[in-house]
């Protein structure tokens, strides 16, 4: 079915096809049409929707629901993930399956509630204290974010980690054509869950890929689900060697796994010379931009990466090894070249244009840039 | 042969008992008559959940064999939200300690009963803050010491009976450590209710509360419960001035307003009928 | 005025119902007549009570950035409205205003139609409910970007049960009126 | 430690709060161990010692019951 | 005076002879200490404790107090650091100096509350959502704990901006002996206030350092605060070229003075080989090892970042030009490395040491460790 | 000759009039109220701080010639404490939205409370999140619709003035933006006290709670306020089906226990002393 | 606008809530630009129309003030 | 025993008092002898009850790691600390023990000495109160690492006012205890 939806809709049609049956959340600028959507579309479904004090006991409730199976989702922009983060922190180290959207604003604080900007990339990762666990995913358009909103679900219950899909003020509030495919179409995942007798559980004992199966609460397993450090059986430890390798599984399992979790797009990158990174709705600008300087002659080629985190380390280096120059255009002070600098260890030189002003970044700008750079 | 208690059926095996309690620590006794009330009502363990925050007292799930989350400071009945609304039929029951609930939880308390969200509370309340060492509390009383108030404290306290009534819950009770027949009763009670009850379990806490409070011996704790909690009605009799240095226990609240579980499955119900 | 890619913008004040306005214009480019089309609007605080705005794109290849740079017609209904949003058009780009609201014409603009749009909705179809899609209507016929057969089925398809009729009739009053003002 | 009583030594932390609050006075601290003693022939069977001690260490055994 | 004090008793004694007076808090392990010796010293110097509900509360009353005209501090670890992140952003974006203490415990969550950790180095920088400005210094022995306290009020007061004290479990909870300076002797430092009447005073017009004069209430400049972009005025804007200028200003301020405020330590590095990069108590550890290796023969020195955040890139450069290798243990999985490896370019190799187990590095592993990559 | 109100006396120059609520807004008209109480006070406007959080009606700061401070949603309480206890002598005052107030900011609003913080408190309450659009506030009413609650309201609804009074504010008192001169009132006794308090302004917002509830023009709502708000001595005598409809307004509370500035500054007092 | 009713024409953002509670009905809303017109004479300064006016846009003189 | 680095551990049950008697430690050799000390203790729901350790570093020379590595005298107050804490030590180190409640030694220690330090308390001095007094007396005499005069006067600056004699005999004690039991 052609229709034409927000961002913000595509996101949460596509959650209630991915499965999604809890939601927990509290409103803010600009993802609220998510709430508002899922707090109508869910009870049809026999699922349950709530609208929390504040987004500390929304990212709270939606682990809680997770636990007691059901997929389950938050929405938030900025200051909301700031509340988040410390029990983002607490899904990691639990593993618990969640999924939070996160329709960037301009920050910092309260900073510009309805301009675009790309600045939680960082808190995305480094938010929560400690080392923990995470992928974040950034589509670019409103096809793709019913498709990355559907895998990003399928990672999160794949892989037991809290997902942030991010969006942008740009995408999530823009309308545009997509073509819904038919719920039944979609691909149908459910979660691992044990294969032994009650007894012969061990709730984090982790398989090959690092992931234990999944039990849910009233299942049967009665297992203990805490925030500190624990062994396989989910009881706290202060042993320095399960301590040890309790954590090497939690962050190996994302390590272990990336080729399976990294996802990007090279757009005109066979001849290339120069190379845009870009994500969300800069990726737009850059593709448009793209277009008018190949016209010019210009061989210059997109790298676009759709998982943001982990980053795509070897597939960037892979890409960019006939590349005398990296433009990383972004709507933050520089979050995405901070990382192609890291990786790309001054193999070519990474050109950053942050633009910080509340506006997107337009094609003839980046253009002019690139001209001058080159 | 060594008996055992109904007890000891719902405690984990080989989970290094004794627990990590003090000696004399009230809590232990708390969660003796949380399982005994859970043992009453006669479940099936696979459909209990006992969920809790951060704090000594929020050591308890670890020792149990139900379905136990041990959740960040404060959230516990957020957390507990969630998995209430994915079970509608488990018994979910969450144990805060004082500081946990009414401090930094305080918000999510009053809107847990301002929704009268299905969920059994047990505050373990012994006027301290106790896992971090013994600062002040929301309920810690005023003039007494705590090691952020050394001076004694100048902040009045919570009753947490009255902010559960205030706010809306369906059943509000408190007894102590001492009183454990009718603690264990009223959590009894309070399971068998829908929506949002509270049994606060006046306890105390020897190491950081008695130490700085004269009460250092766990039996003086008990000693004081004993001599100062009466039940409501005669409490209520007493005069102003006895009123100041006496407390009530008993039965606060018992009504039967409809919970949000029941209100959000009719809601469920009445537009899938709508379609 | 035939382009790949049309930008239109669409101004009022917020109750005039011109971000339903864009949608039912972009709904007929992007879901009617096969094309491609995006939409956008302003939020926030703005847009509260003041002027607010409508955007739409539409072009027969894939829109990438959704913004408008260039914009083709500006569609003003309010005076406040065109006091704030023509600075992003070109002095020699479609002007289209509401001739009861907008009194003060913005300087040096070359390619200015005024439209009666609020009396005819109020003296024609007697409410001002109307007056988005007269405007939207005519929008469509000036831009040449949106066949009328998708105009139809787009505002059908979004307007209340039981004003069809109603809006169907303003839609082709735009459009009538959108050929007699053309220039 | 005979019929009435049941205790599990090795859980008891010798608050003393058993000992205390016995209705009958029955049951003594020993001074060395630091552990409960029960005068089971004074044991009236009420249970409160099991009911208060928080470590779980002692089982009363019911009235009646062998 | 000499003295035996813990790391925190040392944060706290320092703190108010650099005259803060103003405490809010919450308890949390392993930083307690500090709040409690607050209760007990400041009233007897007039000045304010209170004991928040929580740690967001925390960080908005100390800055409330700040405005009030009060040096302001808070301290925390790692979960309550998480939930102070919304209203950090908000002291960066109003600049509004505030001191907060993180002594760090192991994550995530809860983790591990009573162990050592160095894993909230990220967090420290780039919790808060949004692009914002922020200083983080790290001692590593009791007596610089008390330097770097009365440093970090000094930067938060004259750049008008947050600054995160870390500390670690480790040099905490530590005593160690400390020659106290008497309180007379510590440089005073006053605020920078306005020297225009009244309604000539644009709260945040920028000096030319980029750091406007600061008033606080109640002392006849009747401005307006606020968490959304505003202009010099103070009043909230969605020009797009005030945003860039004050956003410029906001990150200026600290880019345009990264020689003010960093940092950094080198020990035996005039005629090293090889180099090691470390922070707080594992700079202890490192010094010890460095001791050994080069009675073995090796040539190996210690960089040691004071101020962490901005982190010390050029100093990095110029310090390891002649190494050959740099090695960086850290109690976490690489957050420092990162920034080397980002940093350096792949000039020199970074070998970082990563534990995570609950403990501190011994000597003797770190020891075996580089011997075995030389 | 144009005339000034004392209302304009307090307004900023320069500051973009009209300001950004949406025509018939009822917060202007709590703000209005709001500067005759100030001015009624007679106070040096360097010693008057206004703090907010974030909502439509946490604007109010941004227009008014006095210390401002707009914060981050539901802080307000928390960032307000830092600057009375630096400037004890500072009138300090809070306005909040209802979902500022007793949503996010629920715990600090019993905190503060609790502790008798010395803050005057105006909270506008529009039954909705107003700045977001209009989804539900802890307000709103049971039944109501919001952008969140299209099936209508299923949560119960929090009483502000109940919430404040049974957790311990000095004053209390309730008035709506059509009894304009009652409110003026309140917030003018309340700015006399000492300790927390609370003046509850009830608000009508017509673009977002009237739109979805029938009340879209502006005049709706105040003739809704106009019908169905009666002071509390004549409510207490209505019928318990009456008291289903209608809505008590006046004075709740007014005692005199101290605040936490005093005790605090007694405390140095008599800790300097100590010395 | 005379001598007991000052109007900030600009403020007003035509709510209608000044004639809709004007205890004299002394207020009416003028169709075409949806702003308030007043009957001077009619009115009895009680101020009410200064007081719910949500934009500031009314001040009326005080009784007995020239 | 003369040594550069001198590593102490004192261990037993909560209410024991071995931090303080670890920080005097510390404050006699830091203080009032002038050389280098660290003291640090274990935390954490482990500390609570059960065993508890408090840990000195003497030094000439500046010390960095202020972790033990190289433990030279371990002191066990009870059966449950010496069961945790023994592990850290060598075999052939110093191991003192409370001869009352650490009963069962563990196995292949060459040089254990057992010291009825409870007994003493209660027997001599009629409290157990200065059981760590008198402990931290024997210590600072067996390592050497500490001179009397700094002992006492640490003491001193430590104890609650009115026990500063009771304490003083008991540092004594400790100290004659340590040559007595001497090997
Ligand atoms: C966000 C956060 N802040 C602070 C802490 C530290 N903390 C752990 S438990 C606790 C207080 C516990 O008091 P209470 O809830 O009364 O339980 P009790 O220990 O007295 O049983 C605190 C402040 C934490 N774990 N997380
Ligand atoms: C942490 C955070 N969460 C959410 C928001 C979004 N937000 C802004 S205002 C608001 C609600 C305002 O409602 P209320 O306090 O009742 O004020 P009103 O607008 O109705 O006057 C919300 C949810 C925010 N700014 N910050
Ligand atoms: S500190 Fe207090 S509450 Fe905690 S275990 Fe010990 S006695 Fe119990
Ligand atoms: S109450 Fe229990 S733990 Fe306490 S002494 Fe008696 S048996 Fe031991
Ligand atoms: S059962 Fe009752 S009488 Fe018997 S020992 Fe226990 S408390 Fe005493
Ligand atoms: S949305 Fe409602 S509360 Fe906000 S300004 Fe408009 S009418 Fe007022
Ligand atoms: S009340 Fe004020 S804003 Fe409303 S119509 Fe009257 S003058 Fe205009
Ligand atoms: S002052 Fe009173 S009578 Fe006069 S116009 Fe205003 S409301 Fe009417
Ligand atoms: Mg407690
Ligand atoms: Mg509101």
């Amino acid at each position: 079915m052609i229709k034409l939806l927000q961002g913000n809709e595509a996101c949460a049609y596509a959650a209630l096809a991915a499965g999604v049956r809890f939601f927990a959340g509290y409103p803010i600028t600009p993802s609220t049409e998510i709430a508002e959507i899922m707090s109508m579309e869910l009870p049809k479904r026999g699922g349950k929707f709530i609208q929390m004090e504040d987004e500390l006991a929304s990212m709270a409730a939606i682990i809680g629901g997770s636990l007691g199976g059901l997929k389950s989702m938050t929405a938030t922009s900025g200051p909301g993930l700031s509340l988040m983060q410390e029990n983002i922190g607490y899904a990691s180290i639990t593993e618990t399956p969640t999924l939070i959207v996160n329709v960037q604003r301009g920050g910092p604080s309260t900073g510009l509630p309805t301009m675009p900007s790309q600045s939680d990339i960082m808190a995305a990762k480094w938010g929560s204290h400690g080392d923990h666990p995470i992928i974040v995913t950034y589509p670019h358009t409103v096809p793709e974010i019913y498709n990355e909103t559907i895998r990003s679900v399928y990672l999160s219950e794949k892989y037991r980690v809290p997902v942030i899909l991010l969006l942008d003020e740009v995408i999530g509030h823009m309308r545009e054509k997509i073509e819904i495919p038919d719920e039944n179409t979609i691909e149908k995942f459910d979660r691992k869950v044990p294969t032994v007798p009650n007894d012969w559980f061990f709730p984090f004992e982790g398989n090959l890929e690092g992931v234990p199966p999944f039990a849910s609460f009233g299942e049967g397993y009665r297992y203990h689900v805490t925030g500190l450090v624990h062994d396989v059986d989910g009881f706290p430890t202060s042993k320095h060697s399960q301590i040890e390798r309790f954590m090497n599984r939690l962050i190996g399992k994302i390590d272990n796994n990336v080729n399976d979790i990294l996802k990007w797009e090279e757009y005109n990158m066979e001849d290339a010379e120069y190379a845009i990174l870009a994500a969300g709705c800069i990726a737009r600008t850059a593709r448009d931009t793209i277009k008018v300087l190949r016209e010019k002659g210009i061989k210059i080629g997109l790298i676009r990466p759709v998982t943001i985190w982990p980053f795509m380390e070897q597939p960037l280096i892979n890409a960019t090894k006939k590349i005398k120059k990296l433009f990383v255009p972004e709507l933050n002070l520089g979050m995405l070249s901070l990382e192609a600098n890291r990786v790309l260890k001054g193999k070519l030189e990474v050109c950053p244009y942050n633009k910080i002003n509340g506006e997107i970044i337009y094609p003839s700008e980046l253009e002019k840039f690139i001209e001058e750079e080159i | 042969m060594i008996e055992q208690s109904v007890v000891h059926k719902y405690l984990r095996k080989n989970k290094k008992f004794p627990h990590i309690w003090c000696p004399g620590c009230g809590h232990g006794v708390i969660m003796g008559s949380l399982l005994r009330a859970i043992d009453k009502m006669g479940v099936d363990r696979n459909n209990v959940a006992v969920i809790s925050g951060i704090g000594c007292s929020s050591r308890t799930p670890t020792y149990l064999d139900f379905n136990t989350l041990h959740t960040t400071h404060g959230r516990a009945l957020a957390f507990a939200t969630g998995v209430k609304l994915a079970r509608p039929d488990m018994l979910v029951i969450v144990v805060m300690g004082d500081g946990d609930a009414v401090g930094i939880g305080g918000n999510h308390f009053i809107h847990a009963a301002r929704r009268n969200m299905d969920l059994k509370v047990v505050v373990y309340n012994n006027n301290i803050y106790g896992m971090t060492g013994g600062q002040a509390s929301p309920t810690t009383p005023s003039g007494k010491k705590a090691t952020t108030a050394r001076y004694g404290n100048i902040e009045r306290s919570f009753d947490i009976c009255d902010l559960a009534r205030s706010t809306g819950a369906n059943y509000v009770a408190r007894a102590t450590s001492y009183h454990v027949k009718q603690l264990e009763n009223y959590i009894y009670k309070s399971f068998n209710k829908k929506g949002f009850t509270v049994v606060e379990a006046v306890t105390h806490c020897p190491t950081t509360y008695g130490r700085l409070n004269s009460l250092k011996e766990p039996v003086a704790g008990m000693e004081f419960q004993k001599n100062n909690f009466i039940m409501k009605n005669l409490w209520d009799k007493l005069s102003d001035e006895e009123k100041q240095v006496k407390f009530p226990m008993g039965e606060f609240v018992d009504v039967d307003k409809e919970g949000f579980v029941t209100k959000y499955l009719n809601l469920i119900e009445s537009v899938r009928q709508g379609d | 005025m035939k382009k790949k890619r049309v930008e239109i913008r669409l101004s009022g004040s917020g109750g005039q119902g011109l971000i339903l306005g864009g949608v039912i214009l972009a709904e007929a480019a992007a879901i009617y007549d096969g094309k491609n089309a995006t939409q956008s609007q302003s939020y926030g605080p703005e847009a509260r009570g003041g002027a607010s705005k409508s955007e739409v794109i539409i072009s027969d290849e894939e829109i990438l950035f959704p913004k408008t740079e260039n914009i083709d017609v500006l569609l003003c209904l309010t005076q406040q409205s065109c006091d704030s949003y023509v600075c992003g058009l070109e002095k020699d780009r479609l002007l289209v205003v509401d001739s009861f609201y907008v009194k003060s014409l913005p300087k040096d603009y070359t390619n200015v139609i005024s439209i009666p749009f609020t009396e005819i909705a109020r003296d024609e179809f007697k409410t001002p409910m109307v007056v988005n899609i007269i405007a939207i209507g005519a929008i469509s016929e000036m831009t040449g970007s949106v066949s009328k057969q998708a105009m139809e089925k787009a505002v059908l398809s979004r307007v209340p049960k039981g004003t069809e009729e109603l809006n169907k009739k303003a839609l082709h009053r735009g459009i009538e009126l959108a050929k007699q003002y053309k220039k | 430690m005979g019929k009435k009583i049941s205790f599990y030594e090795k859980w008891c932390k010798g608050c003393g709060i058993c000992a205390a609050f016995c209705p009958k006075k029955c049951i003594t601290m020993d001074e060395n161990t630091n552990k409960p003693v029960w005068n089971e022939d004074e044991c009236i069977q009420c249970g409160f010692c099991e009911l208060r001690c928080p470590d779980f260490a002692i089982v009363v055994k019911k009235k009646g019951e062998k």
